[in-house]
C-alpha cells in the first residue's frame, strides 16, 4: 500500500480545502450555523447575535466576521461553506450574493461571469 | 430477484427547489434546463420502477460534522424533508422502503463496506430536487416509487475517492441484484457538475471537464478513478466533487450500459447542470 | 515518526467502574480481577507513552440507532464521560489528540476505510473503565497520555466481520507509523471476553473459547477471522462480540508480538474477564 | 464475490439477533430507551410513563412490556439490550438482576451459575 496523496493538500488558488486543520479551527463557528436549520435560532440569532455568538463559544475572529459577515473573513476562520449557506439564509443572501461579495463583483457581475462560462 | 433498470442522473441545486415552486418551467432561464428531463420521464412512465434509490450528498441537515459518515445508508419507514435554513417550502415525507435497506446494508458490509446505517433521517434539497424533476409532485405522484438515500461525505476531508465511490456502486450492485423479490429498481446519482461556493474562486465552472466526465462515465468509468481528490476539487470546483455520487450511481449499472438521454447546461445557479438516463444491458 | 511500543487489552464492564469507585480492590470477589493490572501499570510505568489509542464499543450513549456508524473515530480536543443512565459517577474529560486523530482518519479513508468521524463525542464505560484500570485515578494520573477513541458497531447487526476489524487494525497500524513527529503509542481493545445479557441465554459464558481466543491472538490472529459472526455469537454469547475490539487492536501491532503479560478470570459480572499486554516487536 | 453470510442467521437458542427486522420493530421502543441517558428523562418517566410512552409513540405489546418490566417481552417486541439496560437503571435493575429474570432464576441462583462457568 502506497500512502500518496492523503498529507499533502495541493494549493488550489482561491480555495480552502476543508479538511482536519480548517475542522478543528471552526468547529464553534459551524456548530452556530448548523443550528440555523431550525427556525427558532434563526430568529434568536437575528434578536441578539452577541448572546448566540457567546452561547457557542466563538472566538473573536469569528465574531467580527459574523458581524460584518464576511464570508472570506468566515472561512479563514474555520466556517465550512455548507453551515455557513444558511447563516447566509437568515439574511436572504444566495449562493450569488456571497459569490459575487466574496469576488469583489456586483451580483449582475457575478452572474455574468457565470453566463459566460457556458460560451 | 430484483433488477435494476438503469441510471438517472441530476444537479440537485436549491434554486432549482423555487423554480418548481414557482413553475419556471418557460422561463427563458430555466427552459433550457427543464427541458432535460421531459425524455426521462416518459422512460420511467414507460418502465415504473418500485424502487428509487436516490444517491445525494447530505448538505448539512441529515449529519453535522459531530459524527459525519463517509457512506450512510437510510432504513427508515419514511423520509422527511426539514427546514435546512432558507425557507424552501417542505414536501410531505418520501416513503421508505426499510427491508429492502436492510438486506442492502447487510450486504455491503459483508462486503467490507463500513456503512452508517440511519434509522432516522431528515433529507435536504440534495435528495428532494431530484425526486421532484422526475416524478413531478413528488411524493404525491401516483407513480412515485418507494426510495432509499444514500448519501455520502463532500463536507469534510477527507471525502472518499473515486475508485472507492465506483467500488462501492459495484457492492451495492451485487446488494440489490441478490434481493429475493422482484423488485424494479432505478438508481440516481445526484449533485454536481462543476461549481464552486466559497472563497475567492467562487463561481468557478468548468465545461470541458463536465463535459468529458459526462462522456467517460458512459463507457469508460475506470478511467476517471485516475483522478486524484484535489484533482476534482482543481478541476470541478469544491463543491463538485458531489460527481462521487454519479461514480457511485455509475457502478451499480454494471459493465455495459446505453446511454438513452443526456443534457447539459450552463448555468444554473452557480453551476454546469448535468442530467443523464443510462439503460442497463443486462 | 510515532511508534506503536504495544497492546492492552481489558474487559470494560460498568461494575468495575462502582468496584473502583468503592475502593474494593481487596475485596475477594474483586481481588483476583484486579490483580491482573499492576504488570501493566509497571510497564506503562516504564514506557510513559504520549497517546492511547482506546478501541471499545460504544454502548448506546455516544450514538443511537438513527445513525450508527460500523467504524467511528473520535477528533475532538476531549471526550466528555456523560451520564449513560445509571448514575456510575462522571469523571472529567479526557484529553484528545486531533491532529493525530485527522492523520489517522486521513489514511484511514485513503486506505478504503469508510471512517464516521467525530468532532464531538461523549464517552461511556467502554472508554472510561479501561482508561481507569490502566492509569489509575484517571484522567488525572500526572503520566495520562493523550487519547483518541475508536469505536466498532456492536449493538446492531449486520456488525463488522472479524476480518474487517484485523484488517482496520493493519491499516491504523500504517496510518500511525506514518505520522511524521516522535510519538510513542500504546493500542488499547476493550471489551469481552465471553458474556450475554439478553434472552433465555443470558449468563452464558465460554471458558474454553475465551482461553483458545486469549491464545490465538497472540500469535495467529489469522485464524480467528474463520470465524463467522454468527459463530463468535453462539461461541462468545451476543455481547461477547466485542472481541471484534481486540481484534482491531492485534492488527495494529504487526506481525509479531511478545506476550508480557495475561491474566483471564471468571465472573466479574456476567462477563469472562480477560486482560493482556502485548509487546510490539518491531 | 461470494455472499454467503448475511441474509441467514443461524438461530441460536434464547438469543435474538439484533438484525434489521428486529431493528424495525422496535425503533420506538428503543429511542425511549436511549432519552434515558438523560436524569431528567428518567425522572419524567417514573412521574408518568403512559404519557412518556406515548411520546415516543410505543405499542401496545411495548407499553405493557414496560409496565411489566418483562425483560423478555420488551426484547420480543424489538427492544435492544444496550438500550433496555438504560430501562433497567431506572429500577435501579442491574445485569444480574435482569439475567436472573430472564433466566427463571433468583438473583443467587444466577450469581452461581455465572460463578459455575469458571470451574
Ligand atoms: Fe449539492
Ligand atoms: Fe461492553
Amino acid at each position: 500500500m502506497d500512502i500518496t496523496e492523503f498529507d499533502h493538500h495541493s494549493p488550489i488558488p482561491g480555495t480552502t480545502i476543508f479538511d482536519g486543520k480548517m475542522a478543528m479551527k471552526g468547529y464553534a463557528l459551524n456548530k452556530m450555523c448548523y443550528s440555523f436549520n431550525g427556525a427558532a435560532a434563526r430568529a434568536q440569532y437575528l434578536a441578539d447575535p452577541e448572546a448566540y455568538m457567546e452561547k457557542f463559544g466563538l472566538n473573536d475572529e469569528q465574531k467580527q466576521a459574523c458581524r460584518d459577515k464576511d464570508v472570506l473573513a468566515m472561512i479563514a476562520a474555520g466556517g465550512n461553506i455548507y453551515y455557513l449557506a444558511k447563516f447566509a439564509g437568515i439574511y436572504r443572501l444566495d449562493v450569488q450574493d456571497i459569490g459575487a461579495q466574496q469576488t469583489g463583483m456586483t451580483k449582475e457581475e457575478f452572474k455574468e461571469k457565470l453566463r459566460k462560462a457556458g460560451d | 430477484m430484483a433488477k435494476i433498470l438503469g441510471g438517472l442522473t441530476t444537479s440537485h441545486i436549491p434554486a432549482v427547489g423555487n423554480a418548481i415552486h414557482n413553475g419556471l418551467f418557460d422561463d427563458p432561464y430555466w427552459k433550457p434546463f427543464f427541458d432535460g428531463y421531459p425524455p426521462i420521464r416518459a422512460w420511467l412512465d414507460e418502465h415504473k420502477p418500485d424502487l428509487a434509490i436516490n444517491i445525494y450528498n447530505d448538505h448539512g441537515l441529515g449529519f453535522f460534522l459531530d459524527r459525519m459518515p463517509t457512506f450512510a445508508i437510510g432504513a427508515a419507514h419514511e423520509y422527511r424533508n426539514e427546514d435546512e435554513g432558507w425557507g424552501i417550502p417542505q414536501l410531505p415525507p418520501f416513503p421508505g422502503a426499510p427491508e429492502v435497506s436492510w438486506h442492502i446494508i447487510e450486504s455491503m458490509v459483508e462486503q467490507e463496506f463500513d456503512i452508517t446505517s440511519c434509522q432516522e433521517l431528515p433529507v435536504d434539497h440534495g435528495f428532494v430536487v431530484p425526486m421532484q424533476l422526475f416524478w413531478p409532485g413528488a411524493p404525491n405522484n401516483p407513480d412515485m416509487p418507494r426510495t432509499i438515500p444514500i448519501s455520502a461525505n463532500t463536507v469534510q476531508h477527507p471525502i472518499p475517492t473515486l475508485k472507492r465511490a465506483l467500488d462501492f456502486g459495484k457492492a451495492l450492485r451485487r446488494a440489490i441484484q441478490s434481493y429475493p423479490e422482484d423488485l424494479k429498481v432505478v438508481v440516481l446519482g445526484t449533485g454536481g457538475l462543476s461549481h464552486q461556493l466559497d472563497g475567492e474562486r467562487a463561481g468557478f465552472i468548468n465545461k470541458e471537464f463536465d463535459q468529458y466526465c459526462m462522456e467517460k462515465i458512459v463507457d469508460d468509468p475506470e478511467a476517471l478513478t485516475k483522478i486524484s481528490r484535489m484533482e476534482l476539487v482543481e478541476k470541478a470546483g469544491a463543491q463538485g466533487t458531489e460527481f462521487l455520487m454519479w461514480m457511485m450511481m455509475r457502478g451499480a449499472l454494471g459493465d455495459k450500459v446505453v446511454r438513452r438521454h443526456s443534457n447539459y447546461h450552463i448555468p444554473i445557479s452557480n453551476t454546469g447542470a448535468g442530467t443523464m438516463l443510462l439503460e442497463c444491458v443486462e
